[in-house]
């Protein structure tokens, strides 16, 4: 067996040698490869002159990461652990909850370049993209306890407390730990993200948008590779502890009943409708709320109502309404290709994680790499060999979507009961079988959050795609809009892309409920 | 009777028929309670209404054939299943006020171990919940340990324990809150034969050493004549109670009395009414 | 001496385009006017007129679509009382050896430009007699690669380091059209405060123009040494060769001069903005400007 | 002899020794193997160095106090868990070798079921991971569903059955590949007297049907006599084989065998074995 595993490791280090090697001969030899993706030798060669600056910039994109993420996933934490007591509280916050996640940093970044100095800004980015995948990955995870658990604490009198203490808390923990996985590269990317937009003089971001004019894709790629370094590592540290955490956290035993999800046990349709309601009107009364607190100029921030007028009334209403659906008729298809496409990604590399670990584990720097690339010092490459059109913004989409998708995936999967698996080896099943017939029923559950999480992702990958890729739909109307200073129409694109992300979600939902049921 | 009120603590009416003994005040009343579980093939009967009385201190068998509601009678009086109709009673309270008492120790069908906690800290799972002390009862939680033969294995995790260890691991945490009712759902069918034994001799001291009224389930009928006071024999079809059958014998009874000529008969009389040739009462 | 101070909202992240603000801080002509300027730096998130309108900024640099479009379609409260640069550097930038010489040769290429220049260069196509249909738009990301490489024939852009990072990187030879001289005469980087502002700091207002204005004209004079000097000040980490930062330089100081000095804003180049801003569909008054600081200087 | 070749069908050497029969080929071979668990505490001798020979169409049943390796001897003939040396081989090839010929049946200790599948389904199981025909197996299926007392079961899901039910799943589960080599990990544990006897004559019936090697693990003596031609009797701490015991009753046994003199004398014999008192061989 280990011999095995040195083996497949041994031809994983050749494959990646070849491949730097290929690499590096079509970065040094062709045209396309010297102005687009320049061979390591000469990325090095830039790291090393820019050491210093590396220094400089790497230490506040750090800094600002981990404070990022330490507020991000602080919150989350405790949000999950709310919501997992007070599940009302959870339907009720659901709205805010995706609102927070799936508005376009378009409209978030200039917003908090207003009201925060110094790192603040990027900082607060890379926590509010924190916070929703570390709350739902952390949230599944308390909520998908083994029914037999839950009868020993009720007949000792525990209560939802009890419960919550001394089973979901530790039962959480692998999915916790995903949660963490998945946020600490988000963090990254906030921070890069912030810098980018913010005008700080540090950081990666800052580094790479004054890197970005100078024509010196050799320095691109190396911002770009060490950010994806920073990630890794991040994703790293919460990926030592996760295969003894799932080892002694999933059950021996199958269990007969199915983990009890979605503990929304509302007492009558009314609460439900209620909190229903709650939901909806809740991200617009805080968003009232905040600007009455911040004495914003509705100018630059109109409330909901203003945004609804813009939309409903007056003479511009139609023209508003029309360049917003044909935007939308442009974006959204492409946004619910990259969905599929993205989470089929995360899935054929989660069924690796099963199938052929080793190649997974191979993969996964490359992955992770796509995905902290900062897509703007992707887009010449990624114009190279997609082109402008939709595959092009797909492929933008995928990697938005992919990561979150494929943690929780892996997570699910790794959370299967040892016994389930033995059924399947005794009767000489593969490991493609354990995966079709096992893996994947046993791990609805994560199947359906990763899908959930991801759902208002997809969205956002697009608008980033079209405002650098291809110029059309949504994400196009919105930066035009910007340089206008029409908030207005920035806000209802803003608000109208959240409502189709909480669609999304909702949608998911929908499914799981049927399919689960 | 459809539904006594909850405080009231229903005179005495023994069970048992032992004339020269006190009546003894009656510990779980389960009165006309059925259970009725709905599944996608329509509603399945598990349980037809039954009563039955367990009087304080008594040890009470449920025998019966897989399948008749051993289980559901059990997670019934433990307030795991609601009863479609009728009443649970247990010392006068419903289950869901009682168990908060800590006065109830319960072992599942299935160990339901928590995979993360070692042995020792698994057994002191109840003393948690119910806010006791953990380190007061170290030297409980090592004993129990001892007399389920788990010594040497504190630190281990279910994961690392055999099948009949991890069903001892359960024992020993049913006892570990001195429960003063105790259900037991088959705690000792993956032990073997001589530790079975011991811990039927194990179970009966601390039974007579605290007057724990005690239901369990078991398919060994030697057993269930060995330890109870009485034993429930259920059939299935809808589950329900067939017969209930005293056993005479003195306390404390030693394992010679499986040998015993009587024992060997009222054993062939369990038997008879299992097969269900017994007269219905 | 007491200061007041003064919070000045840039455009973009530190690069040589705003060296006379930073000579002026440096060289402490702004405390002499008993201001303390408070420098902050822009960016892509950044939007000068909205840090005016919440008041984190007292006086910022705009650009006239956005700030016109503001004044016009919203009613915001801006006044423009100076203009950095003359003539906007805002061009089309080709390879010499594509031979596009006006923008009448842009028919049929395929040209890179920033989504927020599009409705403007929209404008200048049709004012030069090209169909816009004519031409292939794709959005441009401040990023000269797509032209070294040939992925596009020409891109919207600065010509202040666009063609210099194009020879050094790719050895080829590249040429700018400039709006300004295409029917679309235009500046950039005006000076602009709230109405508010202008009514009770006009002092302080003018002691701004009039130090930044001599930190301009110290850079006309000494740039050289400033440029070497900022290296590792201002400049530090912001990705610039010296090389690039000494065309940059040279390139914009022709499009900033005016014999009234910099910021120069006469009625002359007035009507030159407001009748470009009426061809790309924004309708302002003489309102907007107001050159009278200026003449305080 | 520390590695068998995998190919080298082993000579004949019946540990049976009822010499008036031909002597069988050995279907299963455990030569010296041992298995230790690496545990926090340091490593844990779940089974010393043990060999065992089982011929083809024998059964043995396997006996021996909780925890002493039953359940780890049989996940190692299954090829679950790697011996540490030693070699384990099933007709002369290693486990994972042999299991993909679908020639294997299990039922675990735990039955093991698939939570979200129905019992038809959970059968049906193996047949799917065998890559045969379900379509093709339904009847058999559904004998196996009747033999084992679940009929009108057929779509319910593992949470709706009680734990003998789950455990007749399993049963019917390790029979539905028809194996030649039948494991069995304590299958009746869960089932009541009666219907304990029923299974196992059905066993008895099956495995003479299709010579069967099957290894059944028990708690069980008389159940073991009573099926088994050989009882591999196992001690603990470590784990290992005490005694092999061979049971010379005629085939087909009959029910009428557990009230046999000879029956209980030899039942008698096996538990002094298990009480440490048998001879050492
Ligand atoms: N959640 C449920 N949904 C539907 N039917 C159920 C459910 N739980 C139990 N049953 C049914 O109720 C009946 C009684 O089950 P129970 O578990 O009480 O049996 P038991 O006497 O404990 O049997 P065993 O000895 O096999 O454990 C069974 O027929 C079972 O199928
Ligand atoms: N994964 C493991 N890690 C550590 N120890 C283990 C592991 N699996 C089993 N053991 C130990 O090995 C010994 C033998 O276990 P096994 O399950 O084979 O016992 P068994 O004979 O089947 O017992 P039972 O009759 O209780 O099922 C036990 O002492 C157990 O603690
Ligand atoms: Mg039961
Ligand atoms: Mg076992």
């Amino acid at each position: 067996m280990t011999d095995l595993a040195t083996r497949s490791n041994a031809r994983i280090l050749f494959g990646t040698l070849l491949f730097l090697a290929v690499w590096e001969f079509l970065g040094q030899t062709t045209a396309w490869g010297v102005a687009m993706m320049p061979a390591p030798s000469r990325i090095l060669l830039q790291f090393f002159a820019d050491r210093e600056l590396y220094w400089l910039h790497g230490l506040a994109t750090i800094q600002t990461s981990i404070i990022g993420f330490a507020i991000g996933t602080a919150v989350a934490i405790l949000a999950a652990c709310l919501f997992c007591l007070l599940p009302g509280l959870e339907l009720a916050f659901r709205g805010v909850n995706i609102a927070l996640f799936a508005m376009p940093a378009i409209v978030v970044g200039p917003l908090l370049v207003l009201f925060f100095t110094g790192n603040w800004p990027q900082t607060i980015l890379a926590a509010l993209m924190v916070y929703f995948p570390a709350m739902s990955a952390t949230l599944l995870g308390l909520r998908e306890t083994d029914p037999r658990l839950a009868d020993v604490v009720t007949t000792y009198g525990g209560n939802r407390w009890t419960m919550f203490r001394h089973v979901r808390l530790r039962g959480s923990l692998p999915s916790l730990f995903a949660g963490l996985r998945v946020a600490a590269p988000i963090a990254v990317l906030g921070a890069v993200l912030g810098e980018f937009g913010s005008g700080t003089r540090w950081g990666l971001g800052s580094f790479l948008l004054s890197s970005l004019p100078q024509g010196n894709p050799a320095k691109l790629w190396g911002i770009g590779l060490f950010s994806s370094a920073i990630a890794l590592t991040g994703y790293g540290i919460f990926l030592l502890p996760a295969r003894r955490l799932a080892s002694t956290t999933s059950a021996v035993t199958l269990a007969a009943l199915r983990p009890s999800f979605a503990a929304t046990s509302m007492r009558t349709r009314l609460i439900r409708l209620a909190l229903i309601a709650a939901a909806f009107v809740l991200p617009f009364a805080l968003w009232s709320f905040g600007l009455w607190l911040s004495k914003l100029n509705p100018i630059i921030a109109p409330g909901p109502v203003q945004t609804v007028q813009f939309l409903f009334q007056g003479h511009g209403a139609a023209a508003a309404r029309a360049a917003i659906g044909h935007a939308l008729a442009q974006t959204l298809p492409i946004a619910a290709l990259g969905l599929i496409a993205g989470l089929a990604v995360a899935f054929v590399l989660a069924a690796l994680s099963v199938l052929a670990p080793a190649l997974a584990r191979a993969m996964l720097p490359f992955a992770m790499v796509a995905q902290n690339m900062p897509l703007v010092a992707l887009v010449p490459f990624v114009v190279l060999v997609f082109g402008r059109g939709t595959m092009a913004s797909v492929f933008m989409a995928v990697i938005v979507v992919f990561f979150p998708a494929y943690v929780m995936l892996n997570q699910g999967f790794a959370m299967v009961p040892r016994a389930a698996g033995d059924l399947v080896s005794v009767y000489g099943g593969s490991r493609l079988k354990r995966l079709v017939f096992v893996t994947v029923p046993f791990s609805t559950g994560h199947l359906f959050a990763a899908a959930r999480l991801v759902a208002p992702q997809a969205l956002l990958g697009v608008l980033l795609a079209e405002w650098l890729l291809s110029g059309v739909g949504l994400g196009n109307l919105l930066n035009i809009s910007r340089g206008r200073l029409d908030y207005d129409m920035i806000w209802a694109g803003a608000l109208v892309s959240i409502l189709i992300s909480v669609a999304a979600y909702e949608a998911v939902g929908l499914l799981e409920r049927t399919v689960r049921r | 009777m459809n539904a006594l009120p909850a405080r009231d603590y229903p005179a005495l009416e023994p069970v048992d028929s032992r004339e020269t003994r006190p009546q003894p005040p009656v510990d779980l009343i389960i009165d006309q309670a059925g259970k009725t579980f709905e599944t996608a093939r329509g509603p399945m009967v598990a349980l037809a209404p039954i009563s039955l009385k367990v009087a304080k201190g008594s040890f009470v068998a449920l025998i019966g054939p897989s399948g008749c509601g051993k289980s559901t009678l059990l997670r019934m009086a433990a307030g795991l299943e609601q009863p479609d109709n009728g009443a649970v009673l247990i010392r006068g309270k419903h289950p869901e006020q009682f168990r908060r008492e800590g006065e109830l120790g319960i072992a599942f069908q299935d160990a339901a171990l928590l995979p993360w906690r070692s042995v020792f800290r698994n057994i002191a799972f109840p003393l948690q919940i119910l806010g006791r002390s953990v380190k007061a009862h170290t030297d409980k939680i090592h004993e129990l340990i001892e007399l389920v033969g788990l010594k040497g294995h504190e630190d281990s995790l279910p994961g690392q324990l055999s099948g009949g260890m991890r069903q001892r691991v359960a024992i020993a945490r049913s006892l570990v809150s001195d429960p003063s009712v105790l259900l037991l759902d088959e705690p000792f069918g993956a032990l073997d034969q001589i530790l079975r034994r011991t811990m039927n001799v194990e179970l009966q001291r601390i039974w007579a050493a605290r007057q724990t009224t005690t239901i369990l389930v078991t398919h060994g009928i030697d057993e269930a004549v060995f330890l109870a006071d009485e034993v429930v024999v259920m059939q299935a079809k809808p589950g329900r109670i067939a017969e209930i059958i005293k056993i005479p014998f003195a306390r404390p009874r030693t394992p010679e009395l499986f040998s015993h000529p009587h024992f060997h008969a009222l054993c062939d009389r369990l038997m008879a009414s299992l097969h269900g040739e017994g007269h219905t009462e | 001496a007491e200061t007041t101070p003064l919070n000045f909202q840039s455009i973009w992240i530190n690069d040589p385009e705003f060296m006379g603000y930073f000579i002026a801080i440096d060289e402490g002509y702004y405390k002499a006017e008993g201001l303390d300027v408070n420098y902050i730096p822009g960016g892509p998130d950044v939007i000068p007129p909205a840090s005016l309108l919440t008041g984190k900024a007292d006086v910022a640099l705009t650009s006239l679509m956005e700030t016109a479009s503001a004044v016009a379609e919203k009613g915001a409260p801006f006044k423009i009382i100076g203009c950095q640069f003359q003539k906007s550097p805002d061009s089309v930038i080709s390879l010499e050896a594509s031979g596009i010489k006006s923008i009448k040769d842009l028919v049929g290429k395929t040209v890179a430009c920033p989504p927020l220049s599009l409705g403007t260069f929209n404008v200048l196509l049709g004012l030069n007699g090209v169909d816009p249909s004519t031409v292939k738009i794709v959005p441009y990301a401040f990023d000269p690669t797509p032209l070294a490489t040939g992925q596009v024939d020409a891109v919207v852009d600065f010509m202040t380091s666009l063609p210099y990072i194009v020879e050094q990187t790719s050895g080829k030879k590249a040429n700018y059209i400039l709006f300004y001289d295409s029917g679309l005469p235009f500046g950039k980087d005006f000076v602009t405060v709230t109405d508010d502002t202008l009514k009770n700091r006009r002092k302080d207002l003018v002691g701004f123009l009039r130090a930044s204005r001599k930190g301009w004209d110290e850079d006309f004079k000494n740039g050289a040494t400033y440029l070497k000097k900022y290296e590792d000040t201002w400049f530090k980490g912001n990705g610039y060769t010296p090389g690039a930062s000494e065309f940059h330089s040279k390139a914009q100081n022709p499009l900033m001069q005016h014999p009234n000095g910099v910021f120069a804003l006469d009625d002359a180049a007035i009507e030159h903005n407001i009748a470009t801003l009426e061809k790309v569909g924004i309708k302002v008054t003489k309102d907007m400007f107001d050159n009278s600081l200026l003449a305080e200087i």
